[in-house]
Parts: C-alpha cells; structure tokens; sequence
C-alpha cells in the first residue's frame, strides 16, 4: 500500500451553488451553461404557464365559454412554426456547442507543459516533463498552457477536474489529450468520472494551482533528474531499440529522429501521421503500419513495457528533432 | 359462446388456466405480476442506495456491496421494468382491443415471450444470489470481461435471453397491427396508444439483436476466452460502447414511447378534446423510433470518440429532440378550450408532461458538446434520465394503470386517495431528483460510494424525497389491491371516454368482442 | 385448436393466417439480420484496424475446402426451394423427399465444418478456453482476434443450421402420408422454414466472403 | 419444365458462377479493389438468395418494404460506426 500514499489526498470545501472556475475554459462553457439554462427555463415556465392557465381556465366546472376546434390549417401553421422556431434556436445552440468543443478538446498544438497520465486501478500516476512524478495530486502553474496525454493500463477511467470543467477519459490501447490553462491558484477536486471497479469512489485526489513562481520552485524541488524523454533515451536503449534503429545492427530499420508529427509512407501505400498513437503502435503492433523500404522483422513489445514506460519513450521521440541522431542506421 | 356474466377474469380458475392461457388479457397479468415484483427488487435497490448516500464517507456498505446495487438497480429497472413495463402489461392487453381484434396475432408466441421473460429474470436474480454482478448497467469493456470478479457471465445471459423475450413482443405487435385491424380502422384512425407501441415494437426487433451481439460477446470472452475486447490483442474497448448504445440509446425510446401513447389517450379523455394535431403526433412518433437509432454516440462525447463523430452524433440529437418539442407542443394545446376533469389519471398525464419537459430539455443541454465535457457522468446525467425514465415512463405507466384499471378488472379503486398518491409522486420525484441536478453541476460524479463533504446536504435532500416518492408507489398497491377485493362495479365506460376498449363489456370477455366492431371515425372523437 | 380446423380462432380468415405468418417470419428474419449485423460491424471495424494481420490470418484458412462447403450450402438453398415449390404444387411427398436431400446437404455441410475445427484445432489455431494459439505468421496478437471472430462467426451461422436442421427433421417427419395431414398448413411450414434456410445461406456468403476471401 | 422451376435452377447456376468469380477476385489479390469486389459479390449473392429463394420477387409490397427497412437499419450502423474510426 506504499503505493497509495497519496490516496485519497481530500479537498476541503464548503457547499458552494457555483463550482469554481480555476481555469480559463471554465467561464466558457459556464456562459453556455447557463444560456442552455435560460432558454430551457423559458422553455419550461411557458410550457408550465400554458398548462396551469388552460387547466384553471377551462377546468369542467367553469362557466366560460368554450372556443371552437382550432382550425386544420392554422393547427398545422402552429405546429410548423414551432418545429422550425426550435430547430433554428437548437442549431445555433449546436453550434455554439461543437465549436467550443473542438476548441476545448483539440490539441491546440505548440508549446505546452506536457504531463503523463497513467490510470490505473484506483489512481493516478503523473510525470512532469522534468521528471517530477506525482499519485493523485496535480501541481501545475496559473497563465501556462498543460497538456495531459492520457491512458491506462487497466480498464477505462475519466480525468475530471470540476473546477476546470475538464473531463476526458483514459482508454487502455488508446492515447487521449486534453488540454487547459489553469487561472486561480489553489486547490481543486481531481476525481475519476468513469466508474472501475471498487474503490472507483475513492480514485480521488487533487489539483494544486500555483502561481508561476512557486511552480517553478516545486518542480526545482521535485525534479529528479530524470525527465520523461531522458528516461526515454535511456529506455530506449535498455529494451535494444536503439541497435536496430541508431546503431549499425543486422537488420534495417527506419531512423526515428524527427519522425514524430510528419507523415510517413507506408509499405503498404499510403502515408499514416506519426502521432503518439502511431508511435505506440509502432512498438506494440510493429506490423500494423510497416515502413516504405523495410521488411516487417520488428518483434512486438507487446506485454513487455508498462505504460508508463512506452509514454516516456513515446515522449523521447517526439522531443527528437531531424538530425538530433549523428549515427546512420543501415539502410 | 359465452354466457352473461362470464368474461376473461372468470374463464377459469386454477393454475394451470393462468400458466397455460394463450389469453393476451391473462398474459399481460401474468406481466404485471412479474414487473411488480422487479420493480420493488429495483426500488429495494434504490432505497438502500440513497440510504448509504445519506453520509459522505459510506458508512452503512462496502464500496463492493455497493457496486454491486447500483448495477442490479439498473438492470433490473432497465430490463426488467421499464423496457417491458406498457407494451408487455398495458399493450398486450388494450393493442387487441384498440384494434378490434380477439387477440394478438402470435397467441403462443406470447406466452413463450412471458416465459422467456420469466427465465431472463431467473437468471438475472440467480446472479444477484452468487454474488451480485458489478458491472454497472452498461457492462463497459474491459472491466465487464476482465477485471470484474463478479457473476457478469449470468447477469449477462439473463439480459441476453431477456432481449429475445421483447423481440417476439414486438414481432407479435407488429404484425397484429398490421393484419389485425377492424374493419374501417385505417392507419390514420388508429389511437396514438397503437402507434407508439408500433414504432416502439419496431426499435425492439431493429435494436435488440445488437444488444444480444454485444452480451453474447462478452459471455464468450468470459467463458471461451476470446478476446474480442481485449485491448491487449488490439481490440477497442470502445467498439463495445458503440455496439451497446445502438440498442441503449433506441431503448430509451422503447421507454418512454409508450409513456406518450398513454398519455396522449388520458389528457384527450379528461381534457374532452380531440388531439391537436393527430398527423403531427404520428409524424413525430415516427420520426423519433428512426432519429433514435443515429445519435448513440451522444454518450461517448468524452470517451475518446473521435471529435467529428462527436459533432456529427451531437446534431442528430439536437434534431431528435425537435420531435419531441412537438408533441409536449401538441398535448398542452389540446387542453384549449376543453372541459378538463382532474382524476388520478390526468393528474398523472399532467405530472408526465412536466417532468418530461424537464427531462427533455435538460437532455438537450447535455447534448451541448462543451457543456458535455463538465456534466458527463455526473449526477446531472443521473437526473435527467430520471426525469425521463422515472418522472416520465413510470409516471406514465401508473396514468395508464388508474386509467385502464375499471375495464382491466372491473371495478372502482378510491378517488380521492388515488388523487393523493398521484400528488405524492409527482412532489416526492422533484424532491428526490431536483437537488441531483445541483450535485451534477457542482461537480459531483456518478456511481459514488463515498463522496466528498460538501455534497452531502444535496444528498440528504435527495434520500428524503425518496422517503416521499415511495410512498406514491406503495399508495396505490394498497388501494388498487382494495378495489380488486371491494371495488365498485365500474361499469364499461366509466371515463365516458371513445376507443373499442371501451365499448366492450368490464372486464371483457375472453374474446374481446361479441361482435366484430366497424370503425367508422377519427380517433379521440371528443365534444 | 386440435380439432381440425386449420384456421386459428382468433384470425378471420385462411388468407390473413398465411399473411401474418410470413410477415412475422420476415420480422423475425430482420432481426436475425441485425444481429449478425453487429457481430459484422464489429469485424469490418477490426479489418480496418488490422488489415494486413487478418489478411495474413485469413490465408490460415482452408479457401479450398471452404469453398466446396459454399457450393454445398448454396446447393442446399436450391432442394429446400424446390421442396417448397413442391409443397405449392401440391405434391407434399415430393416435398418431402427434396427436405431429405436438404437435410443431407445440409448436414454435409456441417460435417465439413467440423472437420476444418479439428484441423484448426489440431493446428494450434484455437484460441479458446485457454488452449494455446501457436500462430506462426507475424502480428500473432491480431492474428487471434481475427481467429476470436472466425469461432464467434462460424459458430454462431453452425449454431442456426443446427435449429434449421432440426426444424428440416421436424417437416420431414410432419409431412409423412397419414390422414390428418393439412396441406396449406404443411404449405405454411414449409415455406416458413424454406425462409429460414435460404437466410442461413445468406449468412453464410457473407461469414465466407469475410473470412476466406478477403486475404489481400 | 416449369418457369418456376426453371428460375430457381437458373438462380443457382447464376450463384455458382458468382461464387467462382468471387474466388478467383479473392486469389488474384488486387488489394483493395479485391475487397470491394467481394463484398460487391456478395452483396449479389445475398440478393440473389433473398430474391428468388425467399421469394422476395414475388411477395407483397409490404413485405418487400420490410426488407427494405432492415437493410436501411444495417445501412444505418454500417454508416455510423465507421464515422468514429476514420476520423479518430
């Protein structure tokens, strides 16, 4: 259970009618929140008002006099206009909606504060790219983007951070991001949203929002030398990659510097783009995209790395530029 | 053929005329019997979950106890009450009758569906028995094949050979709607109630076998070992999602569908109005059964799904919800200028219109993409179906009970102490449910043992209403058990209302009519 | 119901007994379709994922023996339309007799298909209830989820044969020559049961199509 | 003999000859065109069968309706799915 120190790291918070925005994002999505509110409201108390004055209005014992059916046409004109009149509103709020999604969950791209996250049964466990590693606990600066790149070696989990309205799940087999830009330090709930077995409800922890300054103080202290794509380098010759790809070993095989976020051509035909999911697929299933120019001989790594592993070695090939490998595989 | 006096109740009396009945009056007893039973297996389960919620640090069970009630108070509501709850009691009974008919087109077949429905149960309460399964209702991969240590493989069965029970409902009613009709009944005199049994017996048979596929897998891997799910194999976890919310997504449909055939049936009988809008209301029935099948992918907004099919998923469901609009539209309008009696069964058809509204509507935030991303498997969600399926469904459900009631057995239950039970569910639901809303937004997720501090007294406010919404549900156990025992003759029509069922005789006799009846009007031929 | 009458006492007439009885065969038939729908949805996804290792995987398969299987399945399709065609002629005997030759093909068939298992088996191909899977080619991992689909989907299609023989051997006896026999009821059989067969056969192009064929 | 007969004999010399070319498509590996030309293939096979073994020819209107309908709901998930995994 050493493992599990930071289990069940608890926020303390008084109920609050508001979540708190701590993020850039927040205020966003809460005004589209709460124009959904408005309308749906509006929605509701004329629905409400329509039923409450008919039923008083024409309840069976009152003496009022009763209008005759409304007329075929003008019923139709009713019904027409109310269906179009909502699929206006509801397609501009669709709009609304989608595009702020793709803002929100789209990799913006460019320079950001990369953070690996590895689910599993009943915790998180994330790595700085300085090297700092963390369970349950989330330290990251105001005014600076973070990126969160995703999975799990167990079964589905969701990283969700109210405050942030950030929730995005981590899929086994599967790389996610999600990206955000924190905006007032303090704490924060860190929970898992997707359910996963038993102690789901106690997969919890926290996000520390620190002002830029005391960030960099706590990643000064933290660090361990050892950043993701270092361990990368390292692990990437410890698994005997490195002899076939870097060095001259019997078998060719493709140079990897600079390849991560290019296209790359296929034996096959076809170019497939050597993102993290390529890249991972690349060590675990070798024959599913074979380069143009090499023979399918890479073994599979299958069951062999742990997840956290392969995303550090994912991350030491995307920390590669063209070039950075002075050595020329055999061809 | 028959003598006076006689009708389907008194036929006969033993076991055996009951278990071997080709009767659809008799089989749909037989349904009632059996969803009330699971029902308050369900609700036993949802007592005992808002007990534990009660405090913030789950106290009263272990987290393992307590997966385990939530996923039996899922799949027990989900397959054994909602799913069969109108079409199997209320549509086996009235469809023949509505239709003029002197039975279901499929007699045999409908009691083999009462039979394989029965068999689903016993497998599914055999897995609550060994242990309880812990899956959720949704059964996701790769927990539901490789991790869980709990009894997937029976719960899975039960609601695998469950499905194979509404197929045949829903073949029987198709082709008994389509073959069956009176004379001068045409398609567009038919009552709503037939039509959305129509449309929902059709998402049955289109919807179910993918369900089936999808279990059946998952049995597979747990018993042979394949491993299509595995993701260690390079299976996608998520293709199980899909397959699972194809049949999921259109079975809300087959949930609430139903719900709007009843209600549409009550507020024109006690609002004395004809519908408003009668074409309208088939066109948008229809449309709903067809929308409902492309916009599964609503639920999978955050789950990795790629971003486009979100967008793509995220419009259809926009769209589906215009269908619905139209109808709330449509039952409000027809309350113009009639004269509006206030029994429990408007009550309760007044209580639907509500709180679907609500549901609907609060739907049509959670298909808002970016919104999506903070509420998604929050409590929020947990309301909203609610809304739908408790405030709409089981409201609609109890409407058509006290509604049908007099001509199902005969007799009167108390009217005042109905109109009680139907105000208790209507104050209790909101009690119960509304507070979940703030929790969702506040943040709070789903299927939480323990949970922190700060939500507790959105929790407590939760439990209590629960306290109160119970009471609506035992209420009318208590009276209607009362009526069956001393009730009033309730003579053939006691609502005054139009539709065959009402002209034969109360209760009817074993085959429905003693004259084959002709059709010579519009339905709902109030005023 | 037993005494005679051929018309249930619910319908009003022969003509809409015969009607209702193949509309719901045909709704039956539909939700059949959708239900191997999912299991082919399923697999189309996973050969877009993993094309090359299922192409590879496929060419594990025994095409030759497969193929004949095809000609035996489709062949099988032809007798039961021509028992069918029989029936409607009024000539239930021979009827009969073309049920025999379709029970025959069709059991055949099944055999061949036992036969190709155990080679699989025997080969180290079955990765089932913990046996080990000693694939030779490259993508072994792959390899197994398209040899899982290859089990799920010719078991399940050998699964509907087996209820489709079963009700073959059912007809075959009902329509032997004795008094009470009711030639539109038998007609009514037949032709039911002609359906299910000729729906198996289509399944089975497609489980074919899918698993032999598609190798490159 | 027949025309009935006739049809269905024709029917299933037409589904051999189909089979046969599916075959040899397969074994000539064409790449991707050799997997829409199978599945094309079948297709024609599928129709073939459901056309004049089942009788879809010559049964009614409605019948041939519901057909149509369960072949629109395959549509339906075979056009969805995909949508999730080509622009994942």
């Amino acid at each position: 259970m050493a493992e599990q120190a930071g289990y069940l790291d608890t926020v303390e918070q008084g109920l609050a009618l508001h979540p708190e925005q701590a993020a850039t994002s927040a205020a966003q999505v809460d005004l589209l929140f709460w124009v959904l509110v408005a309308v749906c409201v509006a929605l509701v108390l004329t629905l409400f008002a329509l039923v409450i004055g008919f039923s008083v209005r024409y309840r069976a014992g009152s003496r009022r006099p009763r209008p005759g059916a409304i007329a075929e046409s003008l019923g139709r004109r009713i019904e027409l206009g109310g269906a179009a009149g909502l699929t206006v509103a509801f397609l501009a709020l669709f709009a609304w909606a989608g595009t702020l999604y793709l803002y929100l969950y789209r990799d913006p791209g460019g320079d950001m504060l990369t953070v690996n996250v590895v689910a599993k049964q009943w915790m998180w466990k994330l790595q700085h790219p300085n090297g700092a590693r963390e369970i349950n606990t989330l330290h990251v600066p105001t005014g600076q983007r973070v990126r969160l790149r995703m999975t799990s070696q167990d079964v589905i989990h969701s990283f969700y951070i109210p405050a942030f309205r950030l929730k995005r799940d981590a899929v086994p087999r599967l790389y996610t991001t999600a990206w955000f830009e924190a905006s007032k330090p303090g704490e924060y709930h860190l929970f898992c949203a997707e359910y996963c077995g038993t102690d789901h409800s106690r997969m919890r922890g926290k996000v520390v929002v620190m002002t830029p300054e005391d960030y960099a103080a706590w990643a000064q202290k933290n660090g361990e030398g050892e950043g993701p794509a270092q361990a990368g380098e390292r692990l990437f010759t410890a698994y005997g990659c490195s002899g076939c790809h870097r060095g001259r070993g019997t078998v060719p095989a493709p140079r990897l510097d600079g390849v991560a976020g290019r296209r790359v051509a296929l034996a096959a035909g076809g170019t497939v783009l050597a993102d993290a999911a390529y890249l991972r697929d690349s060590l675990l299933l070798p024959n599913k995209h074979v380069v143009a120019g090499y023979e399918p001989v890479m073994p599979s790594y299958q069951g062999q790395i742990p997840e956290d592993e392969i995303l550090q070695i994912v991350t030491y090939l995307q920390s590669l530029e063209p070039g950075d490998w002075t050595v020329e595989p055999r061809r | 053929m028959s003598e006076p006096g006689t009708h389907y109740l008194n036929e006969g009396w033993t076991l055996r005329s009951w278990l071997l009945t080709t009767d659809h009056k008799r089989i749909a007893w037989m349904y009632f019997a059996t969803i009330t039973v699971f029902f308050f297996i369900g609700g036993l389960a949802a007592l005992l979950i808002r007990l534990e919620l009660l405090t913030p640090a789950g106290e009263m069970v272990e987290s393992d106890t307590y997966n385990k009630l939530f996923s039996a108070h899922g799949i027990v509501m989900v397959w054994f009450f909602l799913v069969p709850s109108i079409p199997a009691t209320m549509g086996n009974f009235l469809l023949p009758l509505m239709l003029g008919a002197r039975d279901l087109a499929f007699p045999k077949l409908n009691l083999l569906s009462w039979y394989i429905f029965t068999l689903g149960g016993l497998f599914t309460m055999t897995a609550v028995i060994a242990g309880g399964v812990d899956t959720g209702w949704t059964f996701y991969t790769p927990y539901s094949t490789l991790f869980s240590n709990s009894a997937v493989v029976l719960a899975a069965s039960g609601v695998f050979v469950v499905g194979f029970s509404s197929i045949l409902t829903g073949l029987n009613f198709i082709v008994t709607t389509h073959k069956m009709r009176a004379p001068g009944l045409t398609w567009m005199r038919l009552p709503l109630f037939c039509w959305a049994n129509y449309a929902t017996s059709l998402i049955m048979i289109l919807a179910t076998p993918v369900l089936s596929m999808a279990l059946l897998l998952i049995v597979l891997e747990r018993v042979l070992g394949i491993g299509i799910f595995d993701p260690e194999l390079g299976g996608d976890p998520l293709l199980f999602q899909h397959l699972f919310w194809f049949y999921s997504h259109p079975a809300v449909y087959i949930m609430i569908l139903p719900g709007m055939g009843v209600v549409s049936e009550i507020i024109t009988c006690f609002a004395r109005r004809p519908i408003f809008g009668y074409t309208g209301m088939v066109i948008s029935i229809m449309a709903i059964a067809l929308f409902g099948f492309i916009v599964w992918g609503h639920h999978m907004f955050v789950a990795g799904q790629s971003l486009y099919a979100g967008i793509l998923f995220s419009f259809f469901t926009f769209l589906v919800a215009v269908p619905s609009a139209i109808k709330t539209l449509n039952w409000t309008a027809t309350l113009y200028g009639g004269r509006i009696r206030f029994t429990a069964p408007m009550i309760y058809g007044l209580s639907f219109l509500g709180l679907f509204t609500i549901g609907g509507l609060t739907g049509v935030i959670l298909a808002s993409l970016a919104v999506d991303i903070h509420l998604h498997d929050t409590y929020f969600v947990t309301a909203h179906f609610h809304y739908i399926m408790v405030g709409g469904m089981v409201t609609a459900y109890l409407g058509g009970l006290h509604f049908w009631w007099p001509k199902i057995t005969g007799r009167m239950y108390s009217g005042p102490w109905s109109i009680v039970a139907a105000l208790a569910l209507f104050i209790g639901f909101n009690l119960t449910f509304f507070p979940q809303f703030l929790l969702g937004f506040l943040g709070m997720p789903r299927r939480y043992h323990a949970y922190p501090e700060e939500f507790q007294l959105l929790h407590v406010m939760s439990s209590l209403g629960a306290g109160v919404l119970a009471v609506g549900y035992l209420l009318p156990m208590v009276y209607f058990g009362w009526s069956l025992w001393r009730g009033k003759p309730a003579g053939d029509n006691p609502w005054d209302a139009t539709g065959l069922e009402w002209q034969t005789s109360s209760p009817p006799p074993k085959h429905n009519f003693v004259d084959t009846p002709t059709v010579t009007t519009r339905p709902y031929d109030y005023v | 119901m037993s005494d005679g009458a051929t018309i249930a006492s619910h319908f009003e007439d022969a003509e809409q007994q015969r009607e209702a009885g193949l509309m719901g065969m045909w709704l039956f038939l539909a939700t059949e379709l959708l239900l191997f729908a999912g299991l082919f949805g399923g697999f189309a996804i996973y050969r877009g994922l993993h094309g090359d290792a299922f192409a590879a995987a496929a060419r594990h398969l025994d095409l030759p023996l497969a193929t004949a299987n095809t000609v035996i399945l489709l062949t099988s399709g032809l007798s039961m339309a021509l028992a069918e065609r029989m029936a409607h002629a009024g000539a239930p005997q021979l009827a009969r007799r073309w049920i025999a030759v379709t029970v025959a093909l069709g059991a055949s068939f099944l055999a061949i298909k036992g036969y190709e298992w155990h080679h699989e088996y025997s080969e180290g191909l079955m990765p089932l209830l913990g046996l080990a899977f000693e694939y030779d080619g490259p993508d072994a991992a792959q390899a197994h989820l398209f040899f899982d689909f290859y089990f799920a989907m010719t078991g399940l299609h050998a699964l509907h044969m087996l209820i489709g023989l079963a009700a073959l051997v059912l007809l075959w006896m009902l329509g032997r020559p004795r008094a009470g026999l009711q030639p539109d009821r038998y007609i009514r059989q037949v032709q039911i049961t002609g359906m299910y067969w000729a729906f198996v056969d289509v399944v089975w192009v497609f489980v074919f199509t899918s698993l032999y064929l598609l190798r490159s | 003999m027949n025309p009935a007969t006739r049809t269905l004999l024709l029917t299933w010399a037409a589904l051999l000859a189909v089979l046969a070319m599916s075959v040899a498509v397969a074994l000539l590996a064409l790449g991707p065109w050799s997997i829409a030309l199978n599945l094309g293939l079948a297709l024609l096979m599928g129709g073939l069968l459901v056309a004049n073994f089942m009788d879809l020819l010559s049964a009614k209107p409605l019948i041939r309706v519901f057909a149509l309908g369960a072949l629109l709901w395959v549509f339906l998930l075979f056009v969805m799915l995909p949508v999730d995994y080509l622009t994942r």
